[in-house]
């Protein structure tokens, strides 16, 4: 194929796809990459800087998720340079997050070897948002991926309800003009909580489930369908708890060509019709 | 003694277009209108002009590549956003000698075939930008922009100003504040000179480099090769402060030994440091006085001369508290969109505060290093990359026991 | 004095159109809507959502990322005082806490809205340290009897 | 719609009523710098992201198409190797559009003659453009004449049958499409096949073992007159809930009172089920049944059972089969849907080549798909640019302007248009359930100016009245609408009937009724002060 290129990765070759991003190359050459920030359908926002690589001729690592492929690149993940700044995000993380909702964070970040307590310091504090009945926002567990705010932006939804205020430690995710999202732009397609990494963005129902420790995964089912409301075709995930037969969270498909994992308030929230009695 | 090439009206400044010609401006416009585009690059490139904003980039080769930019939309950027600590010289460039840097934009514009430039202003400088918004118009009523836009139309100059951010000094941060967003930087490549402003190609010059270009152009590439070093040719400008007894902007040429800038200054003899370069830069402590002040002297001794800043310390000074401040200052100024410099220079102010307070746990230093390390390497941009340069110079020299307190 | 957001709406919308609509002019309305305003409300970023099509939550985003820019009021005056380095060798600690002493808590308007006060970043005028900014002119040095006269004048 | 170089949405709320399909025109917009055009009486949601918008009058379309025709024309923009290959009619239609030219029909269009100018050269130009069209062009009296305005436009630029060009109605319902998939038209077999075809009818009666009508059964508005008129006596009901959806209801639920035998089959006990002499519980297609459906692209994509259905509720697919069994149909046993599916492939030659296990496998598949080595068709009509062309010719179908059914007088000075709100589906029998943040309620859409005209405060009661009926409800401010023009949607029936207002001209040949234009006057409530009133209180007057 006339667009595909050798790069070298770790003193090995692999094959490259003219427009293929350096991690979208390490992925498929089985190269264990930790990300946080990167989504497969939102701009890569190169702000966890977790996926860093060594690249010959660059003075600083550079985020393999952003940095498209060229031919002859000599990409290094195994150095020394490499293992330590990928420890040091995340033990940076853990030492601001409540991490207790983001398993595949935790996950990560043990992979790398990261020490939880290796620094201490104010924690980050931005609150827990509880203002409409579809989703609650609980910002200490923020990451700041910039994840929600693109898919509410120009990746999908298009709405702008959501923006990175402030700076630096104080910068965080805000609804409108720093307001409830009843007042904001938004329009409650749940498209922010599909994406978010950490559970900071969270279903009501799932979120109420966890509180009360009824929040069980093991015991649900997942059954995809097609959505009821209007002609688009949405496929849903519907996660069902088997033993109360009821819809506990909808999700959508990532790899389906109608939906790529997103959705509108009523194909996300709007199910409990089947569960209602009559009236 | 070096009689002041950039400062040269410093005693008399021109600020109005007829005293800033009848002492000779415009000689630089006028010759690059004579030889055009191509050649005016190829003086400046001759005359090893490089970017005095801190990276040192060649200014020719950036010139030189939008000027071949397939592009016909193409900017030039002056950033005026000076905001590094200690740093005031391109205010007082502006305000001797506002017309000096305008004819440098003008020569840039029409040497890069710019469609429109923009002048952004720190937020902070109101009046230097009412002063060269002014200067612009004189320039424009009196014709001088004629010419210099595309299909020969006058050239549009447009002052912006700054927000009040740190960052924006940072090009491409820079070139989001002019956009209308957030001053969050992006990464680099693609450079701007391939896609900068607008995703244009752009040519962006800190205010004393192109300070610099109408002297290249009157005077000759060889004239600028003249003064300074082999290695770094011409004159910088420091902006001196702290523990001296004439604090202001100096002017000399390459190569001067840092304790002559120190004299002129009026330093005490018996400094404890100084911090070259700002808040980005490093510690430099009395050993080190007879670097010479040039790209290369200051990398010869693990330093860099940066914005040019020097802020001197006297032995009082606790430095663990003038580090202490440029932590608290990092952790302010950084944008928040990368991990290693949102959380990482808040975790550095921290242990700096500690080590500021005498009441460090002892592991701080190891820490800071460390830390240091991850922010270096793995930060989106320089904000972030140098923000611990200050303090891993500091930690290298109280390891050297060359601090006082 | 609460302003009626229609009017807001309506004064901004004027202030954009002797700026420009586009984008890249959104800084500049932004400066002019603060001087107005003492602060950038959201009624205003409602008729730049309206003229520029820039949303309302981006510019709140923009407006708390910068230092000149607020989304709660300032007062009619506000001084800004610098705290980095060098300011800090000739003593503006010591000048900051007069000012908290003197003119409230940092960052909140006086009783009558007339002056706030706030730390800032480096304003380039190190050589006259400790430097202050009053509104957009240069305070420096910066004195006790300088922020006592402010108190007076306007607290 | 993410490889097209310009979307028209024409009488199309896409935004609220398809948000998901509205990414994939952002996708085409933000990515390939597509442009958007939106052809709509009110300022949409949506439309800060278009080029050009052009505020036609309510019922003002088929004007509107043809004066895009007209200046295709004029300009010399049409695709002359098109229609002279693969169109008939095209002579007729040069002389229908000749009057109409865009400065002379602006007071038929409402459109200034510039902007319609602008969206010929873009739509002739444009490499790909894709047409849409939503309810407003076909909740119209005209509705035929009005698709066929559109679908002139498409032939004379060739903007169709080719990848990222084409027209595209999108279906308000999930299974709109399926249904007249399935041959839930009067006129159609299974497979959308022509009921007068006697090849298809074979292909039926073959797998049926019986024989199938001959004779086009009635639509729905056929079926109306035939209940007014005392000829249907007996009615049979799936999943439809018309003394709320239909237009004129007082008119609908006197046809209802009327019937001898009423016989509802829903998941919920509707009002109109309410009327029902029989109701038989179903269970939920959604959630609690297996079977397939087809969306707006005629992708066939499957349905899960993920519930167990409450109480005595059974499958639709068991309900019929169970009739049929227990009224002695010989034949007749309940079977799997999969194996009803396998019927339907059999019968029809669009849905052959989809198995279940295929649907499964490739997400769904889009019709047609003759053979199951067949990858399905992502678009239709490429033929048309097949040389010589294969099979019928496109028509030109000339359409003419008609106002609408109902005109603004002195009496009733507002047209009142209707729709969908994003939250809210219907006639809210099923959005009504979950809990929205903004609330499921009904509001007058009026803009500032009428509204400081009548001197109106936000959430005022006001009553709005037409020639058939009258609502009351609360009045709020839009910068949607413009003066003269109101906007009420039909999502809260209960609280709010706004069918009681729209009028029941109907399309001939469809049935659609003009759902989009109501002439009404609207009132203060005089009641105590300014103060507003809750809507329920507002229901309880109406009902």
């Amino acid at each position: 194929m006339a667009d595909t290129f050798q790069v070298l990765i770790d003193g090995h070759e692999a094959i490259a796809h003219e427009g293929e991003t350096i991690l979208d190359v390490l992925r498929r050459a089985q190269v264990e990459t930790p990300t946080l920030c990167t989504h497969e359908h939102l701009t890569p926002a190169k702000a966890c800087r977790a996926c860093v690589v060594e690249l010959k001729g660059s003075r600083a690592l550079v985020a393999s998720c952003e940095r498209k492929a060229e031919p002859g690149m000599e990409v290094r993940t195994d150095s020394e340079r490499v293992q330590n700044a990928r420890r040091g995000v995340f033990e940076l993380l853990l030492s601001q997050n409540d991490v207790s909702t983001a398993p595949a964070l935790a996950a990560q970040a043990e992979s790398v070897g990261a020490d939880p307590g290796r620094y201490r310091g104010q924690r980050y504090e931005k609150g827990f948002f509880d203002d409409n009945q579809l989703y609650v926002r609980d910002y200490d567990k923020c990451i700041l991926c910039y994840r929600c705010v693109e898919a509410c932006g120009p990746d999908v939804q298009n709405t702008f309800a959501l923006t990175v205020s402030g700076r630096g430690f104080d910068a965080g995710i805000a609804a409108g003009f720093g307001e409830s999202l009843p007042d904001s732009a938004c329009v409650f397609c749940g498209n922010c909580v599909a994406v978010c990494p950490t559970g900071a963005l969270m279903d009501r129902r799932e979120h109420s489930l966890r509180a009360e420790g009824r929040w069980d995964e093991e015991r649900y089912d997942v059954v995809q369908t097609t959505c009821s409301y209007c002609g688009v075709g949405c496929q849903l995930e519907l996660h069902v708890d088997r033993a109360s037969n009821e819809i506990v969270k909808v999700t959508s498909p990532m790899d389906h060509s109608v939906t790529h994992g997103f959705l509108c308030v009523k194909g996300r929230y709007g199910y409990s019709f089947v569960e209602a009695g009559g009236d | 003694m070096h009689s002041p090439v950039l400062l040269r009206r410093q005693d008399a400044p021109a600020r109005d277009l007829e005293a800033y010609i009848a002492s000779g401006g415009l000689a630089g416009l006028k010759k690059a209108r004579e030889i055009g585009p191509e050649e005016t690059v190829r003086m400046v490139t001759d005359s090893g002009l490089v970017g005095r904003g801190g990276a040192g980039f060649p200014t020719g080769r950036k010139w030189e590549s939008v000027r071949t930019a397939k592009d016909p939309e193409r900017y030039f950027v002056l950033n005026a956003d000076e905001s590094e600590p200690g740093t005031f010289k391109d205010r007082q460039m502006i305000d001797v000698d506002p017309f000096l840097v305008l004819e440098g934009v003008l020569i840039a514009c029409f040497a890069t075939h710019a469609t429109r430039a923009y002048i952004y202003v720190r937020g902070e400088y109101r009046r230097e930008a009412d002063l060269l918004q002014r200067c612009a118009a004189e320039l424009g009523a009196a014709g001088y922009l004629d010419g210099l836009g595309p299909e020969g139309h006058a050239l549009a100059i447009e002052v912006r100003h700054g927000g009040g951010a740190y960052i924006c000094g940072e090009e491409t941060a820079l070139f989001r504040s002019i956009e209308g967003y957030r001053g969050e930087p992006m990464s680099k490549p693609p450079f701007p000179t391939v896609a900068g402003l607008f995703r244009k190609p752009t040519a962006i010059n800190n205010v004393e480099t192109i300070a610099n270009v109408p002297d290249i152009m009157s005077r000759g590439a060889a004239w600028l090769r003249s003064l300074g070093t082999e290695r770094s040719p011409g004159v910088k400008l420091y902006s001196v402060s702290g523990h001296v007894g004439r604090p202001g902007v100096y002017e000399l040429p390459f190569g001067v030994p840092l304790r002559e800038l120190l004299d002129l200054a009026g330093a005490q003899q018996d400094l404890q440091a100084i911090l070259l370069g700002g808040a980005a830069g490093t510690f430099v402590f009395p050993q080190d006085f007879d670097m010479p002040l040039s790209y290369e002297g200051a990398q010869q001794r693990h330093a860099t001369l940066g914005s040019g800043a020097l802020i001197a310390f006297d032995h009082e000074t606790n430095l663990w508290r003038v580090a202490e401040r440029l932590g608290s200052f990092f952790a302010h100024e950084s944008c928040g969109q990368c991990v290693p410099c949102r959380v990482g220079t808040r975790r550095q102010h921290e242990m700096l505060e500690a080590l500021a307070e005498g009441d460090g746990r002892g592991s701080e230093r190891d820490l800071l290093v460390r830390l240091s390390q991850v922010m270096t390497d793995a930060s989106i941009c320089g904000l972030g990359q140098t923000a611990s340069t200050a303090v891993r110079s500091l930690i290298d020299a109280e390891t050297k026991g060359l601090l006082a307190v | 004095m609460p302003e009626d957001d229609r009017e807001i709406r309506e004064r901004v919308r004027g202030l954009i159109s002797e700026t420009g609509r586009e984008r890249t002019q959104l800084l500049e309305v932004l400066h002019k809507v603060q001087k107005e305003f003492r602060h950038v409300p959201r009624a205003a970023a409602e008729a730049i959502e309206q003229e520029m099509l820039v949303p309302v939550a981006e510019t709140y985003g923009v407006v708390t990322f910068y230092d000149l820019l607020s989304e709660k009021p300032v007062g009619r005056k506000v001084l800004r005082i610098c705290e980095d380095v060098t300011c800090s060798l000739h003593g503006s600690e010591q000048l900051a806490a007069q000012a908290e002493q003197l003119l409230g808590p940092e960052g909140a308007q006086s009783r009558n809205g007339e002056v706030s006060w706030t730390r800032c970043a480096c304003l380039g005028l190190c050589d006259k340290a400790p430097a202050a900014l009053c509104d957009e002119e240069p305070l420096a040095p910066l004195t006790s009897a300088a922020i006592r006269k402010i108190g007076e004048d306007h607290a | 719609m993410e490889n097209t170089d310009l979307i028209i949405l024409w009488g199309s709320n896409a935004r609220e009523a398809h948000p998901v399909m509205f990414h994939h025109m952002m996708k085409s917009i933000r990515q390939r710098g597509a442009q958007l055009v939106v052809v709509d009486p009110r300022r949409i949601s949506g439309i800060e992201f278009a080029s050009l918008h052009l505020p036609v009058h309510v019922g003002g379309d088929v004007a509107l198409a043809n004066a895009v025709g007209h200046v295709i024309l004029e300009e010399g923009l049409e695709n002359r190797e098109f229609i002279a290959r693969a169109t008939e009619g095209f002579e007729a239609y040069r002389e229908a559009v000749e009057k109409y030219r865009p400065e002379d029909v602006e007071h038929m269009t409402g459109v200034p003659a510039g902007k319609v100018r602008q969206l010929a050269r873009m739509y002739a130009q444009a490499d790909r453009a894709i047409l849409c069209w939503t309810l407003g062009i076909t909740e119209h009296h005209n509705a035929v004449q009005n698709v066929h305005a559109l679908i002139n436009l498409a032939l004379l630029t060739g903007k169709v049958g080719r990848y990222g060009s084409g027209l595209a109605p999108l279906r308000g319902q999930n299974n709109v499409q399926g249904g007249g998939d399935m041959g839930a038209l009067p006129n159609r077999l299974p497979g959308f096949q022509d009921l007068t075809d006697p090849a298809a009818r074979k292909r039926c009666e073959d797998a049926w073992g019986l024989p199938v009508p001959e004779k086009v059964g009635k639509h729905q508005t056929a079926m109306f007159k035939a209940m007014a008129d005392g000829e249907i006596r007996a009615l049979y009901i799936i999943g439809e809930n018309p003394v709320q959806s239909e237009a004129n209801l007082h008119h609908v639920r006197g046809l209802f009172e009327g019937l001898d035998f009423l016989l509802v089959q829903d998941i919920f006990l509707t009002p109109t089920g309410e009327m029902a002499d029989v109701v038989l519980p179903a269970s939920a297609s959604f959630a609690e049944a297996e079977g397939t459906v087809t969306n707006s692209e005629r992708r066939v994509q499957r349905l899960r059972p993920a519930l167990k259905p409450p109480g005595e509720a059974r499958d639709d697919l068991w309900i019929v089969e169970e009739l049929a069994i227990r009224m002695g149909v010989p034949g007749w046993t309940h079977r799997s849907a999969e194996e009803a599916w396998d019927e339907l492939r059999r019968v029809s030659p669009i849905h052959a080549g989809m198995s279940y296990r295929r649907l499964e496998e490739l997400g769904g598949l889009q019709w047609p798909c003759p053979s199951e080595d067949h990858p399905g068709s992502p678009f239709l009509h490429a033929r048309l640019w097949e040389n010589p062309i294969s099979g019928k010719r496109a028509p030109f179908v000339t359409a003419e302007h008609e106002p609408t059914a109902e005109q603004v007088d002195a009496e009733y000075p507002f047209m009142l248009t209707t729709g969908r709100r994003l939250a809210d589906y219907n006639t809210g029998v099923q959005s009504r359930h979950y809990a929205a943040p903004h609330g499921h309620r009904e509001v007058l859409e009026m803009c500032e100016e009428d509204m400081d005209r009548l001197g109106f405060q936000e959430g005022e009661l006001c009553r709005v009245s037409s020639r058939r009926g009258k609502v009351e409800v609360q009045v709020s401010r839009s910068r949607k609408v413009r003066p003269g023009l109101l906007f009420m949607s039909l999502n809260h029936p209960d609280e709010v009937p706004t069918n009681l207002l729209t009028l029941d001209a109907t399309d001939p040949v469809a049935g659609t009724a003009e759902f989009k234009a109501t002439a009404v006057r609207v009132e203060r409530v005089a009641t105590q002060g300014a103060d507003s009133h809750p809507v329920e209180e507002a229901a309880q007057q109406n009902a």
